[in-house]
């Protein structure tokens, strides 16, 4: 009981904590492959610290969709993060088709983000909006048809039962299977948290840009908030794909804590790679990638029936 | 129904319900047949809500006795847990359509009209009431009709305004062929079960070519008036035409009737062959797709929202069938979860369609336009209005905490129930449709980020919105009730594990005695307690931004311009520094929907209205700037418009050319006379 | 049934090919005229004992067949001054190969058909169908209203001479019922050729094609 | 012996009428002829007795019910008539009224006719008696109409004639005395040589068909219909036609009796098939209103041999249907009598919007429309209802697949047509004096309706009844 409680507040603490470190060990990737010194790995923690500080430029064309935006982005983003189990327990929030509501949650977050780029008026947001509204579609049954997968491999409906189990049965049944889901969960994970190949966090050429240039207007805490919540989204879904990679080993919480920050660390290395390795695609060609990744995680999911 | 009235034995939410029905209809006569002159509206608006109310209590009082009661009335009536479940979007989407229509539609130039349209409405819904009452086959199919047309007369109120004769008439032709449809399958039914009666079928009828033809008859004539794909071709534009709160009852109620009529007489059949179900769920989600991707293509508010009804029916058949196909396995939890999903997201998209299409009528009403493009920045002028649209969309879309998502849940639910099955086609097709619904869900995010943002918020893009405002309570009131029962069903869908489980269980047919409860296989109470956290976290972050910087709320009610310095410096929108950004610079719906529209362009067929290059657009000799020029683009109805169409030309042709039989002379005539004598005398 | 019985059917037949052959309106008319006259007299030779009943038929039907119909014809080709059916919508040559095998198909039918002894090996029936025939190919190839008429009596003809075999089964009323309709109907259609003549100035049923579809 | 009064009165009317002199007075002897044998039909529905050999003249349950119909219709008819030549007074009227008297004449002692001959005879002298109704109107499109109702008619009256002469030897050679009265007949069916009397109801169906008017023996129907004033059409639509259904039923009820009944329903299955289509064909962007309710009779009775041809409550459903039609189809074309006086014109060319300018007659209208298209609670919908319920029973699922198919393309027709007159802006008023809707030619139509719509709502005892005893005759059987 009191185990539980421990862990179910540890879980809260890292969840709300960790997330703003995962960025800055990517860029601190990308810089070494860049062969330069790169930010300090803590970056995000003073820009957040600092943009608390500054005050606030609203436009006159604004209403309360433009507040509303950042605050679900990170609302949203936190509950779907207490969904996935991160620790050797099962996730604080977990209940039959609770990976439903995951999926869901994001959705309401993008809902309002996008909205509150519309609210700004400004042509560039638009197109930001659009595209985000526009690719992430094309996302989520890559992202279901591996639930079905890891569902049907270890017969849970939950997201805790169906990625542990996923690994206690799994990986030995059907392996080939997992194997595809989760490269189509890494390519969802990009897309979904604007990474190269999709979109490119630091350029500053409004045309291409995703995320970014949904947020142009938002500014001091507000883009604070923004920063955090991509974060945190981005924890969230290397979560997903960590606890499906790596299996929860016997011997107390202790291990399975370090094995899951562990994986965490490899994954931000592995994006920073990809981003380092890799050019942005023309954005035609993003959606026939996301296909790509739909049809990977089907042909898992396919695999696991037969 | 006289026979209903008069029958001894009345249970106390049958005569509720039946009096609701008279209501109703009393309502239409006197507020709109035969009006004491200035106080018809309010007369029928009060008659009305009263009936809805009467309504209301009915269903409850079915689902408080149980809900499995007897076909009472001397069997031309009955009232159980499922037609209570149908009665509860009547009831309320019925009062709230009065009272807004009582709002908008009672100014002294509509009058004629006006009264017209209350007498149709009044009619309709008490018909409506009726259809899901009875229990005999020529009272469902008189109640149906009248439906059918009072609908048309509806639709048709505005017959002046372009476009509304041929909504009205698209209407007419589609609800008539259901209606033979129907009239084939009772006839069927009297001929094969030997009654009109609504009683459950001998077993096997189902495995014969009549039962094929029965399942068929029924498909083609719910699904005409439930909208499913390919037969929804008349939703559009009969949504678009019609008055905003007639399309608010159209959506909400009328088509359900479909939905309800296809449950019902599924629900007759006691071993339906796997492939029904199979075909019904796979309908449903061809439907709920090619529905979501119309509606990301249109420009005009009503017809988006109209796709968006061929959707969700689309989830809602889905659901059923899922249902259907586990009752031929004996999987007592596809039924549960698909029926259950199927049916409580009837009664949602019952809540939350009206709740969408009153607050689009209001803009309609207070901008006259209800072209997307045209309008913008209407949140500032019509903050209510916006708040109930955004509410509507978050539902619509299913996203959590709204009671959207608690049936598309369950339908979730249901269908990984399935993959996890042991039937691999079973599984296979679970599949398939999860991931279609998965799709569904994001493409509904896309379209209605962009409905909302393109009429809502920005800057306004022309000058029909410059004096929009709010409207009266009457307008905002209807709203903020269906607003309040989606927040509810969201926040409390253990509440409605009863009589859903009750409607289910009438639902699931003679099968259902095996049923277990819902709440064993879904977790209604779990999933209420985290919509209360997500709401709370929601409400708390909303709280916590309104004091770390008080400019939130005012922000909510503040008009373009003054800021609050202290808050937050009020400035033009940066737009990275661009220079006299004009309204008309804003992402329109249209370009805003391009890059959906262009990947699934293989089933949109988008239109594309290019100017000509080569001629005037490009300078003559003389000249310094090239001749103006337009590009417009629109996305057809991919059934009526891409299909339909030619195919009836090309038939109207033929038939033309066949016609030259009858080529007026005498001596041809009695040719044909003598030509029949000699065939008719060869078969001597 | 007597020699001299089917030797007038006979003529009767012949009387069809007549008026099949001739494109003289005139001709058609009296032909037709004629073939009442024997129509007429075939009642007496049916019955070995002759009785009141069938001299009024006889009489009747050489009055309104032989008599009054064909003179009110004629006058309406009087009154219009037509001599000839012009470009028929079937040649006169086609039209006589066809009454021909009109004959023969009547004479094969009938061949299929059982008779009562006592008419036993008689042409009745042939006749009669084939009577019909050739009034339907008048109704249907000829343009000029009277020609149509005319093939309008061919037909009636052709159905009385079947009617000789239930002289007796045909009671009296139905009888002169029959002559009487057939009296009325031709009468009406004269007054009507008589308006389209006054509507038109031309018999010709062309301009009698403006209702179509 | 209301019998002979009941064919006497109309005659007698007729006659009175011709030596009328005013105008008015022959309009008012209408009404009063009509309250008077609808009065006497009553007597006479109430007074039925058994089916006596050797009568010519007496009135079975079929009978009855045709000439119920028959003289409710012409009542309605009658009713319409003054108001409506009044409207007309710049021509005479002699003609006209002592026509339809001599219909009623005709058609009555077609319905109480028990003997084979007799009954052509009756038919025949309907037909001759139409005829100049048609031409009323005087121009040269009435004319021609005329011209080929009467040719046609007469042809097919004329083939009716030689069947009949075959049924007759058939009985003949059957070896007893030859009487050509329907009980005889019946009695001695069995007995009957088949192949002429096969032969014979090939010549009678073609003959009665073309006055039925099922394809491809319609041909005269739009014209006749089309040219026709509306309360002529009224009275060949719903009295014409249910008359010579009724003559082909009485061959067909003898033809069932001698073993040939299958044979026979084919035959009629068929023809009602090909009526059905025909109908959607032409009703398809049909401009002409008149003409588009003429195939819509067409539809109609293609429906009847269908019911016929099905067999069993068919049957019983094809005679409600006669009624139902017949009555539907009075609302129909008086209405549109109306609106084409209102309009001066009866296709979509001059009329739009009749809704508008003449809504009493016009809504009536669109209600006909609904009615005779099928739509509950009107009477027509119950009895297709009956036929389809018939057809499924009787296990033919494609027949009754193809007439829902055929019904819907008749509807998409239709309707196209209807609502585009119905709707919309009314063209501006002509110069002549308006014409608006008074009681006495809204009237007949409103008592129409009502008739339909009762029969919609519930069928009257004595009525079941009757439909079910002229159904068994006829080898069917009631509703269960």
């Amino acid at each position: 009981m009191l185990d539980t409680l421990v862990q179910t507040l540890l879980h809260a603490l890292v969840l709300a904590l960790v997330p703003p470190l995962l960025p800055g060990i990517v860029n601190k990737t990308k810089a070494v492959f860049a062969g330069r010194t790169g930010p300090p790995v803590l970056q995000l923690y003073y820009d957040l610290a600092k943009l608390a500080e500054k005050g606030i430029v609203l436009s006159r064309t604004t209403t309360w969709v433009f507040w509303a935006g950042p605050l679900a982005g990170v609302v949203t983003a936190l509950l779907a993060g207490l969904l996935v189990p991160l620790g050797t327990h099962r996730a604080p929030i977990s209940f039959p088709g609770d990976f439903v509501l995951f999926a869901y949650l994001l959705a309401l977050g993008r809902f309002f983000t996008a909205a509150a780029a519309l609210d700004t008026g400004s042509a560039f947001e638009g197109m930001g909006a659009a595209r985000e509204v526009s690719f992430s579609p094309l996302a989520e049954p890559a992202l279901f048809f591996g639930f079905l997968a890891a569902a049907r491999v270890s017969g849970s409906l939950s997201l805790s039962g169906l990625l542990t189990g996923a690994w206690t049965s799994g990986w030995f049944a059907s392996g080939g299977a997992l194997l595809l889901v989760l490269a189509a969960w890494f390519v969802v994970l990009l897309a979904e948290t604007c990474r190269i190949p999709f979109d490119d966090p630091n350029t500053h050429l409004e045309l291409t840009m995703i995320h970014e240039v949904m947020v142009l207007d938002h500014g001091g805490p507000l883009l604070g908030l923004v920063l955090y919540g991509s974060s945190v989204k981005l924890f969230v879904l290397g979560a997903l794909v960590v606890r499906l990679a790596l299996p929860v080993p016997s011997g107390g919480p202790l291990p399975a804590w370090l094995l899951f920050g562990a994986g965490m660390a490899a994954l931000a290395i592995g994006i920073g790679v990809v981003e380092s390795v890799m050019a942005r695609l023309r954005l035609v060609r993003v959606p026939q990638l996301l296909v790509t990744a739909c049809l990977l995680s089907a042909l898992g999911t396919v695999l696991v029936m037969r | 129904m006289s026979a209903g009235l008069a029958a001894p034995a009345l249970s106390l939410p049958l005569l509720l319900a039946l009096v609701s029905a008279a209501l109703w209809s009393v309502a239409g006569l006197l507020g709109g047949g035969l009006e004491p002159r200035r106080s018809g509206p309010r007369l029928f608006a009060a008659l009305a809500v009263g009936a809805g109310t009467v309504g209301l209590v009915g269903a409850g009082a079915a689902f408080v006795a149980g809900g499995r009661a007897v076909p009472s009335g001397a069997g031309l009536v009955g009232l159980d847990a499922l037609s209570a479940l149908f009665l509860v979007p009547i009831s309320l989407t019925g009062g709230a359509v009065a009272l807004f229509g009582l709002g908008s539609w009672h100014d002294g130039e509509r009058t004629g009209p006006g009264r017209r349209l209350r007498l149709a409405l009044g009619l309709t819904v008490a018909a409506l009431v009726l259809v899901v009452l009875a229990r005999h086959a020529l009272v469902f199919l008189v109640a149906w009709e009248v439906m059918a047309l009072g609908a048309f007369f509806l639709v048709g109120t505005e017959e002046d305004r372009p476009g509304t004769r041929r909504a009205a008439w698209i209407y007419l032709a589609s609800a008539h062929l259901a209606f033979l449809a129907l009239a084939g399958l009772f006839a069927l039914l009297r001929a094969t079960a030997g009654s009109f009666r609504l009683e459950p079928l001998a077993a096997g009828i189902a495995a014969t070519p009549a039962g094929t033809l029965l399942f068929w008859l029924a498909l083609v004539g719910f699904g005409l008036k439930a909208g499913l794909f390919p037969l929804h071709v008349w939703l559009p534009p009969a949504h678009a035409a019609a008055p905003s709160h007639v399309s608010a009852l159209l959506s909400g109620v009328v088509i359900k009737i479909g939905i309800y009529g296809l449950v019902r007489v599924l629900s007759l059949v006691p071993d339906p062959p796997a492939w029904w179900g199979g075909t019904v769920l796979a309908v449903g989600a061809v439907s709920a797709l090619t529905g979501v991707l119309s509606a990301l293509g249109q420009h005009d508010l009503k017809r988006l929202l109209a796709y968006h009804s061929v959707e969700n029916v689309g989830i809602i058949a889905l659901g059923v069938g899922l249902g259907t196909l586990g009752r031929t396995r004996g999987e007592t939890a596809w039924v549960l979860l698909g029926l259950s999903g199927g049916l409580l997201h009837v009664v949602n998209h019952g809540l939350f369609k009206p709740l969408l299409f009153l607050s689009a009528g209001n803009v309609v009403h207070a901008t006259g336009t209800r072209e997307i493009d045209r309008l913008g920045g209407l949140a500032r002028r019509m903050p209510g209005t916006a708040l109930a649209f955004s509410a509507g969309a978050v539902a619509i879309c299913g996203l959590p905490p709204l009671n959207g998502f608690v049936s598309e849940w369950l339908v979730y639910l249901g269908l990984v129930s399935t993959v996890l099955g042991r039937r691999v086609p079973d599984a296979a097709l679970a599949a398939l449709a999860a991931a279609a619904l998965a799709l569904v869900g994001g493409l509904a995010v896309a379209c209605f980020v962009k409905a909302f943002g393109a009429v809502f918020l920005g800057e306004a893009r022309t000058d029909d919105g410059r004096e929009a405002r709010d409207g009266g309570a009457l307008l905002l009131a209807p709203m903020a009730i269906l607003g309040a029962a989606c927040l509810l069903v969201g926040l409390g869908p253990a509440l409605l594990a009863g009589p859903l489980g009750r409607a289910v269980s009438v639902a699931a047919g003679p099968s259902a005695a095996a049923l277990g409860p819902l709440a064993a296989v879904a977790p209604l109470r779990t999933l209420g307690a985290v919509a209360w956290a997500i709401a709370g976290s929601l409400a708390l972050a909303a709280f916590l931004g309104l004091r770390a910087r008080s400019g939130f709320l005012r922000d909510l009610r503040r008009p373009a311009g003054d800021g609050d310095a202290a808050a937050s410096t009020p400035a033009v929108t940066w737009d990275c520094g661009y220079a006299a950004p004009t309204p008309r610079m804003q992402y329109t719906s249209s370009s805003f929907a391009a890059t959906l529209v262009r990947t699934f362009r293989g089933v949109l067929f988008p239109r594309h209205h290019r100017p000509d290059l080569t001629g005037g657009a490009v300078p003559e000799p003389g000249r310094l700037f090239p001749a103006p020029a337009t590009f417009s683009s629109h996305v057809p109805d991919a059934v009526l418009d891409v299909v339909l169409e030619p195919a009836f030309a090309g038939v109207a042709r033929v038939a033309a050319r066949l016609r030259a039989i009858q080529s007026g002379r005498a001596q041809t005539y009695l040719l044909y006379v003598f030509v029949t004598l000699v065939v008719l005398l060869l078969t001597l | 049934m007597s020699r001299s019985f089917d030797l007038l059917l006979v003529g009767v037949m012949l009387l069809n090919f007549l008026v099949l052959g001739t494109s003289r309106i005139r001709v058609c008319i009296q032909a037709a005229a004629l073939q009442g006259v024997l129509l007429g007299l075939l009642p007496l030779l049916v019955h070995r004992s002759f009785d009141w009943r069938t001299g009024l038929v006889a009489a009747g039907t050489l009055a309104v067949k032989g008599l009054v119909i064909p003179s009110l014809l004629l006058k309406a080709m009087r009154d219009v001054q037509i001599r000839r059916e012009v470009e028929p919508h079937l040649g006169f040559v086609a039209s006589l190969f066809l009454g021909g095998i009109g004959t023969g198909l009547a004479l094969l039918f009938a061949g299929g058909l059982p008779l009562a002894p006592e008419h036993d090996g008689s042409l009745v029936v042939p006749a009669s169908l084939a009577t019909l025939l050739a009034g339907f190919l008048v109704l249907t190839t000829r343009r000029k209203a009277i020609t149509q008429v005319v093939g309008y009596l061919l037909l009636e003809n052709g159905v009385f001479v079947f009617g000789l075999l239930l002289l007796e089964a045909m009671p009296f009323l139905v009888e002169v019922g029959v002559l009487l309709d057939l009296f009325v109907a031709v009468f009406i259609m004269g007054i009507v050729l008589d308006h389209i003549r006054a509507e038109f100035s031309s018999l010709d049923t062309e301009r009698l094609a403006e209702l179509k579809e | 012996m209301p019998a002979l009064v009941l064919v006497a009165l109309p005659f007698a009317a007729a006659v009175v009428a011709a030596l009328l002199r005013s105008d008015r007075a022959r309009a008012a002897l209408l009404p009063a002829t009509a309250t008077l044998h609808l009065a006497l039909t009553a007597v006479a529905l109430l007074h039925r007795v058994e089916l006596k050999p050797g009568v010519w003249l007496q009135l079975d349950a079929l009978g009855a019910v045709v000439l119920g119909v028959l003289s409710g219709l012409f009542f309605l008819a009658a009713l319409y008539a003054p108001g409506y030549l009044a409207l007309r007074s710049d021509r005479p009227n002699r003609v006209f009224c002592v026509g339809l008297l001599g219909f009623l004449g005709g058609a009555t002692l077609l319905v109480l006719a028990q003997h084979l001959g007799l009954m052509w005879v009756a038919l025949e002298a309907t037909t001759l008696s139409t005829g100049p109704l048609i031409y009323f109107n005087k121009n040269p499109r009435s004319i021609e109409a005329t011209w080929k109702y009467l040719m046609i008619g007469s042809v097919g009256v004329a083939l009716a004639l030689l069947g009949s002469l075959f049924v007759g030897y058939a009985a003949y050679l059957g070896g007893h005395d030859v009487s050509l009265v329907f009980r005889s007949l019946l009695d001695e069916a069995p007995r009957l040589s088949r192949p002429w009397l096969r032969a014979g109801f090939v010549f009678l169906l073609v003959g009665y068909g073309t006055k039925i008017g099922v394809a491809p023996l319609h041909s005269w129907k739009p014209d006749a219909y089309g040219e026709a004033p509306g309360l002529v059409g009224m009275l060949l639509a719903g009295g014409m036609t249910s008359a010579a259904f009724l003559a082909l039923m009485r061959v067909y009820r003898i033809v069932a009796a001698a073993g040939e009944g299958a044979f026979a329903r084919e035959l009629l299955l068929a023809l009602g098939v090909l009526s059905l289509a025909t109908a959607a064909v032409f009703m398809v962007r049909q401009r002409d209103l008149k003409r588009l309710l003429a195939y819509s009779s067409v539809e109609h009775m293609g429906l009847l041999l269908i019911g016929v041809g099905i067999g069993g409550a068919g049957v019983f459903g094809a005679l409600f249907h006669l009624v139902n039609n017949a009555f539907t189809k009075g609302v129909l074309f008086l209405a549109l009598g109306n609106i084409h006086r209102a309009y001066g014109g009866k296709t979509l060319d001059e009329v739009t919007g009749a809704l508008r300018r003449l809504p009493l007659s016009a809504g009536l209208f669109l209600a006909g429309f609904f009615a005779v298209t099928g739509s509950p609670p009107f009477g027509p919908f119950m009895s297709e209802l009956t036929i389809l319920t018939a057809a499924f029973s009787a296990g033919r699922l494609l027949l009754a697949a193809a007439i829902l198919a055929l019904l819907a393309a008749v509807f998409l027709g239709m309707g196209g047509t209807v609502l585009a007159a119905l709707q919309g802006e009314p063209p501006p008023e002509p110069v002549r004096e308006a014409f608006r809707d008074t009681p006495s030619r809204t009237i007949p139509i409103v008592l129409a309706l009502g008739v339909v719509l009762l029969l919609g709502l519930t069928i009257p005892a004595p009525l079941r009844s009757l439909l079910t005893t002229a159904a068994t005759d006829l080898g069917g059987k009631g509703l269960p």
